[in-house]
């Protein structure tokens, strides 16, 4: 079906998000954008650049400046039968649109015993690492994690950022989407023919035998690193990309913590009761005898995201991945 | 602003200017059974409240002219969003009244199907519907539809930003969506008062549109209102705010104790303003009706409340499997596994046998 | 200076909050109460009764009907130096305020580098069990620990209910104060000369040698009957009331779980990214060699709090918690 | 509705029956000095944004009028809430410039004391504010306080739903406060006219208090209509909506593109409503000012951006343990581990030196 298109090599992720949007806009006449700003100026991060001038301003939709009106008519447009895939500006403003997304988005289906589906996509620039104000740099998935009805996935790569937007967009079921935004402007091939993975099964990005990195999003690329500088060290390190939060592929996380015996989680989000506190808490219920150390959590501290001068050291780092791999070879 | 009236509490009817509203005898006893037989199906479920049936009821009584007026306005095209006590509305919608009760005796959150009579399903949480609304109306616009969208809420809703959301989401989009304000004049325990210091209606003058003051009770006036704003809307001429001025009769839900609030007198106040009693003065003065009808629509009222009593004592308790189902539409691995957990688990006790 | 008060006896939970509202306000004029009904209904479950009549509009005040209203207007009060308390009149209906809630009233004392305090205690009776319709029966506990910023507590009994709600009023922090409500009409004695324990202080409320049961709010009682049935199978259960959820009191976990060596944690909101998953985690990362079993978790399932003829199957019961306890020992 | 204008753009001065206003030469001369030591700080901290000093900056250019104007209204008594752009108010209130740089260079999110000069922090969500801006009033009020509280918003943040709440939350509990509304044409890249199909000053009849239009390029208007709205609530009379129609000259923060979205043509109508040019020509016809005058106030302003420039290049980067400062009041368990854990950490590095 589209084997007229070309592999395009090399490709940011924000061009592989609008190049997602694009297709889906042309495939499927029900998908409508809408979200603050994306029309004229392509969104902040024109992510959504030229699609107003494509496909029109009904199907490509300058919204109010209200995220709970967002979502909510998104939802209405739903229940007509479109497939609104909706933009939330950062992170931090999602939640003007936290009781229409867990009271309504999130419960809809169920509430109606299947009659009514929501297939409705928030697309959430989320993370830090961008030098940005207050509100620009928050990772917001446990909240939407610990939410039922949700579906929670977070690409690590423009590739996957395509695929994995067409998929969420192909779902029937809500989607939050969590775009790590300082890895917008990273390129790697993008293979416009064929789709790689289902949309919610984790990927080993990088094999290894002493310990398992599981990451997701902006976090995917330091656990690469740190897995090289662990085999400068003579450590074989695993790197798992999780790329779906909910649900969680448990069973990739297990096969590969039970040959590893050992895992180190790392995400931005504060630890506590954030997802790694899931991961934890499953790979120990399930893997307990194959553990050799307990399961280590890396990640932002129990603090709001502080101002960008002290991101770095907010921010998990290769130094405090590395620290955490090393005791979890001290255990 | 001027309270339009078409029926006054003593049955006698005026022409209004803006809201014309021809009626044949037929018409007019066809409002009148309904809203006899959803005050019936109301008490009804109020008994059936009292004697175990349902959690909880939140009763219509004294509303019966704003719902079945207004959702009379609507064509089956339209699509209509309630919020929790729309009874009278659902049935101009062909909706059974046995499905309303569903989730007030416990067994489902809601459960119709909204789209097999298009109206959307009760929603708890007082704001987002409004915005529902919109969205689907946004989506009737794009499509070219000839039909609107009829958004319910409450005096006590209107202080949520959703509603004003929706105002600006409704004005900007043009959306076909006329919002209808029950004023019932309490929410729970609060008065209006103290939810806004300027009549509802006012409210949409700010955001462009027009604001209509109805007289609640008043099945004919809300009929005509509700027609013209829907008309409006199919015109593309964007949204409508009607308030329609009524009054809550009973308590805020069976669980409520209106004495800690307000005084009997104010419901006596509104008795002589009963929606039924003035319709049934007007067809009787024009002789539109005779003691027959009255009877037989007695006897229809009673079956109909034999009918609801059986249905809801025959409805079954939900399978526990139904936690699982439909939480997604495709398969969600960790759904699925609690779900083997549970049942594996409920399993124990089949062999153990009955505990 | 509170010795001309009786030691009252067998008080309700609901008793004991409006005795601490009182108490509150008759000490402090800063304090004022504000929220949906709680004027001369005396809120839909008369926690607040009476306290109009007693204190006035002014500092018992009937809000409109919006949550980020009443949370947002506190925060301008606790800015002008008042103590408000809100009352959320279900745990549903608290997502209207939780953009109010993240990121401002968790985030504001930390935004003004400490020059701005929000002594504002948010009360939302919570949790299931009482046959409610949609929305009236959830716990979002989660939501609010993730939140750095806030301190979130939740009392078992009527004595804590009293003490608690006068610490949490009495903290410069914002206190999240979960009301476990089907426990509201529970009696007890209350102390009301004697202040038992620090609002953050988990407590043993049944010693035992051989499993931890961990729980908080309404199933506090429940792990005491599974403790006592345990008891007549004879294992040994010692039950910890975490009385906490931020800070969570992992010293007293840790200090129990390291004698039992196993542990369950119950909790009604759904497990996954639950407060469960973070207490796991915890205690496998620090107790990881005492641990002879992974900690299990018995709680709320991935789906909607159901219509409640369903809620006893999707609620944790006695027989899950014993379920639970037995695979634990079965390990 | 119209447009209160006291100042034309050719420097003519008018009388408002309604807004009277009263001015000395030495107090015109003091607005023009605060509109140009404002213009001349935020063109100072553009350029430290180019030169990388800060991370972003939201430049005012063209609201001058609005912000000095309104803000010069206030008594020291009272409070004001800003959003994020609010630095001509900010001058007024007697903040530091070089206070609001520091979240724009990310050493903070604000951190000035409020208290010192009832100026609150800038914040970034949108819409929150308003309503701290009511429950702080209300609080006045219960204090019987003889001040009031001015809340800005912008065109875009009308649509919030907080907006609304705010309305509300003020009329029902007659708070002493003015919302300033900087309609500056653009929320972004997003006009007015996709906010609201009505003018914003209307908004607030639907909630019963007064709306006011102005010209927000009118320093002299915004003085007036502002003082005379706080003195009505300082009156116990509740709030006031104050539209001021301005435009954002430049691009909406430094990271934005406005060529995107919008015509260079828009914004040459605006230069010739500039709010400092209009004071001026007013100044010189009437004789109020010489060239001296304005010689000294380009050395001040010189030398006030020197000392911004200076400072900002001199404010250390925050300490890493700050992160954990302040999160709590009081100790809090998991902070203090992960303080304890994050030093531990920190000391390896000490100990094996830099790396
Ligand atoms: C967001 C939200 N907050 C609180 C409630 C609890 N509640 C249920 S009904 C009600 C009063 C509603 O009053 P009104 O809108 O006037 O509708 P009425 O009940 O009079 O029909 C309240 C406060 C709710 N359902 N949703
Ligand atoms: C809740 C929320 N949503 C989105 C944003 C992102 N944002 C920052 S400024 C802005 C436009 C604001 O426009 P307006 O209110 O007119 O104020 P102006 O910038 O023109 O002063 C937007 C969308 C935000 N800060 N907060
Ligand atoms: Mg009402
Ligand atoms: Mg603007």
């Amino acid at each position: 079906m589209r084997e007229s298109r070309q592999v395009f090599e090399k490709m940011t992720m924000v061009g592989a998000l609008n190049g997602a949007l694009r297709d889906a806009l042309d495939e499927d006449p029900k998908v409508v954008v809408q979200g603050e700003d994306i029309g004229r100026l392509g969104g902040v991060f024109r992510v959504t650049d030229g699609l107003q001038h494509r496909f029109g301003k009904d199907r490509v939709v300058d919204s109010p400046l209200a995220e709970s009106g967002i979502v909510g008519t998104a939802i209405g447009l739903a229940l007509r039968g479109f497939r609104p895939v909706v933009e939330i500006q950062f992170d931090g403003f999602v939640f003007p649109a936290f009781n229409q997304i867990v009271t309504q988005l999130a419960k809809m289906h169920a509430r109606s015993l299947g009659k009514v589906r929501l297939p409705v996509v928030v697309r959430i620039p989320y993370g830090g690492g961008i030098g940005a104000i207050e509100h620009h740099s928050e990772s917001p998935e446990a909240y939407f994690m610990h939410t039922a009805g949700l579906r929670v996935a977070s690409p690590a790569t423009a590739d996957d950022a395509y695929w994995m937007l067409r998929q969420a967009i192909a779902s029937d079921d809500p989607v939050i989407f969590l775009e790590p935004k300082r890895r917008y402007w990273d390129k790697c091939e993008v293979n416009l023919t064929t789709e790689p993975a289902p949309l919610h099964k984790a990927r080993v990005v990088r094999p290894g035998r002493d310990l398992t990195l599981a990451a997701y999003g902006p976090s995917v690329k330091l656990c690469l690193a740190a897995a090289e500088a662990g085999a400068a060290e003579g450590r074989s390190l695993e790197v798992l990309d999780l790329r779906s939060l909910s649900p969680l592929d448990t069973d990739t996380v297990e096969w590969s913590v039970r040959r590893t015996r050992r895992m180190v989680v790392v995400h931005e989000a504060p630890v506590f009761v954030g997802a790694g506190a899931e991961i934890a808490a499953r790979v120990q219920e399930r893997c307990f005898y194959h553990l050799e150390a307990p399961v280590l959590r890396v990640g932002g501290f129990h603090a709001p995201y502080p101002p960008s001068r002290l991101e770095e050291e907010y921010l998990p780092g290769l130094d405090r991945v590395m620290h955490a791999v090393d005791q979890a070879f001290a255990s | 602003m001027e309270l339009v009236q078409l029926l006054t509490p003593e049955g006698e009817r005026f022409e209004h200017p803006d809201h014309p509203l021809e009626t044949t005898p037929e018409e007019l006893r066809g409002l009148y059974r309904d809203m006899l037989l959803t005050r019936r199906f109301d008490a009804e479920a109020v008994t059936l409240q009292r004697q175990g049936e349902l959690g909880l009821w939140a009763s219509l009584l004294g509303q019966e002219a704003a719902q079945i007026g207004s959702g009379r306005a609507t064509c089956p095209d339209d699509y209509v969003f309630p919020c929790y006590r729309e009874h009278g509305v659902a049935w101009t919608r062909g909706v059974d009244p046995l499905n309303l009760l569903g989730m007030y005796r416990g067994v489902n959150h809601g459960g119709w199907d909204p789209d097999a009579n298009n109206f959307h399903l009760y929603t708890i949480v007082i704001g987002p519907p409004l915005l529902h609304a919109v969205g689907y109306a946004m989506g009737m616009a794009r499509e070219g539809a000839d039909s609107a969208v009829l958004a319910y809420f409450g005096d006590g809703a209107s202080s949520q930003g959703d509603v004003a959301e929706a105002f600006t989401f409704a004005t900007v989009n043009a959306a076909p969506v006329v919002f209808f304000c029950q004023n019932n004049q309490w929410a729970i325990s609060t008065p209006t008062s103290h939810q806004t210091r300027a009549p509802i209606h006012r409210r949409s003058a700010g955001w462009g549109f027009p604001g209509i003051h109805v007289d609640g009770n008043d099945v004919l006036a809300c009929l005509a209102v509700t027609r013209s704003a829907l008309e409006r809307a199919r015109r593309g001429e964007g949204p409508t705010l009607i308030e329609a001025h009524t009054y809550r009769m009973g308590p805020h839900a069976t669980s409520d104790e209106p004495r800690r609030y307000r005084d009997d007198s104010e419901r006596q106040t509104w008795e002589a303003k009963d929606p039924l009693l003035r319709l049934r003065a007007h067809l009787e003065k024009h002789g539109h009706t005779d003691a027959a009808y009255f009877e037989d629509l007695a006897q229809e009222a009673e079956q109909l409340a034999l009918r609801v009593r059986e249905g809801v004592r025959a409805m079954p308790d939900p399978d526990p499997a139904a936690m699982f189902r439909h939480v997604y539409v495709d398969e969600h691995a960790q759904v699925s596994e609690e779900q083997r957990e549970y049942e594996a688990f409920q399993a124990t006790f089949v062999q153990e046998g009955p505990q």
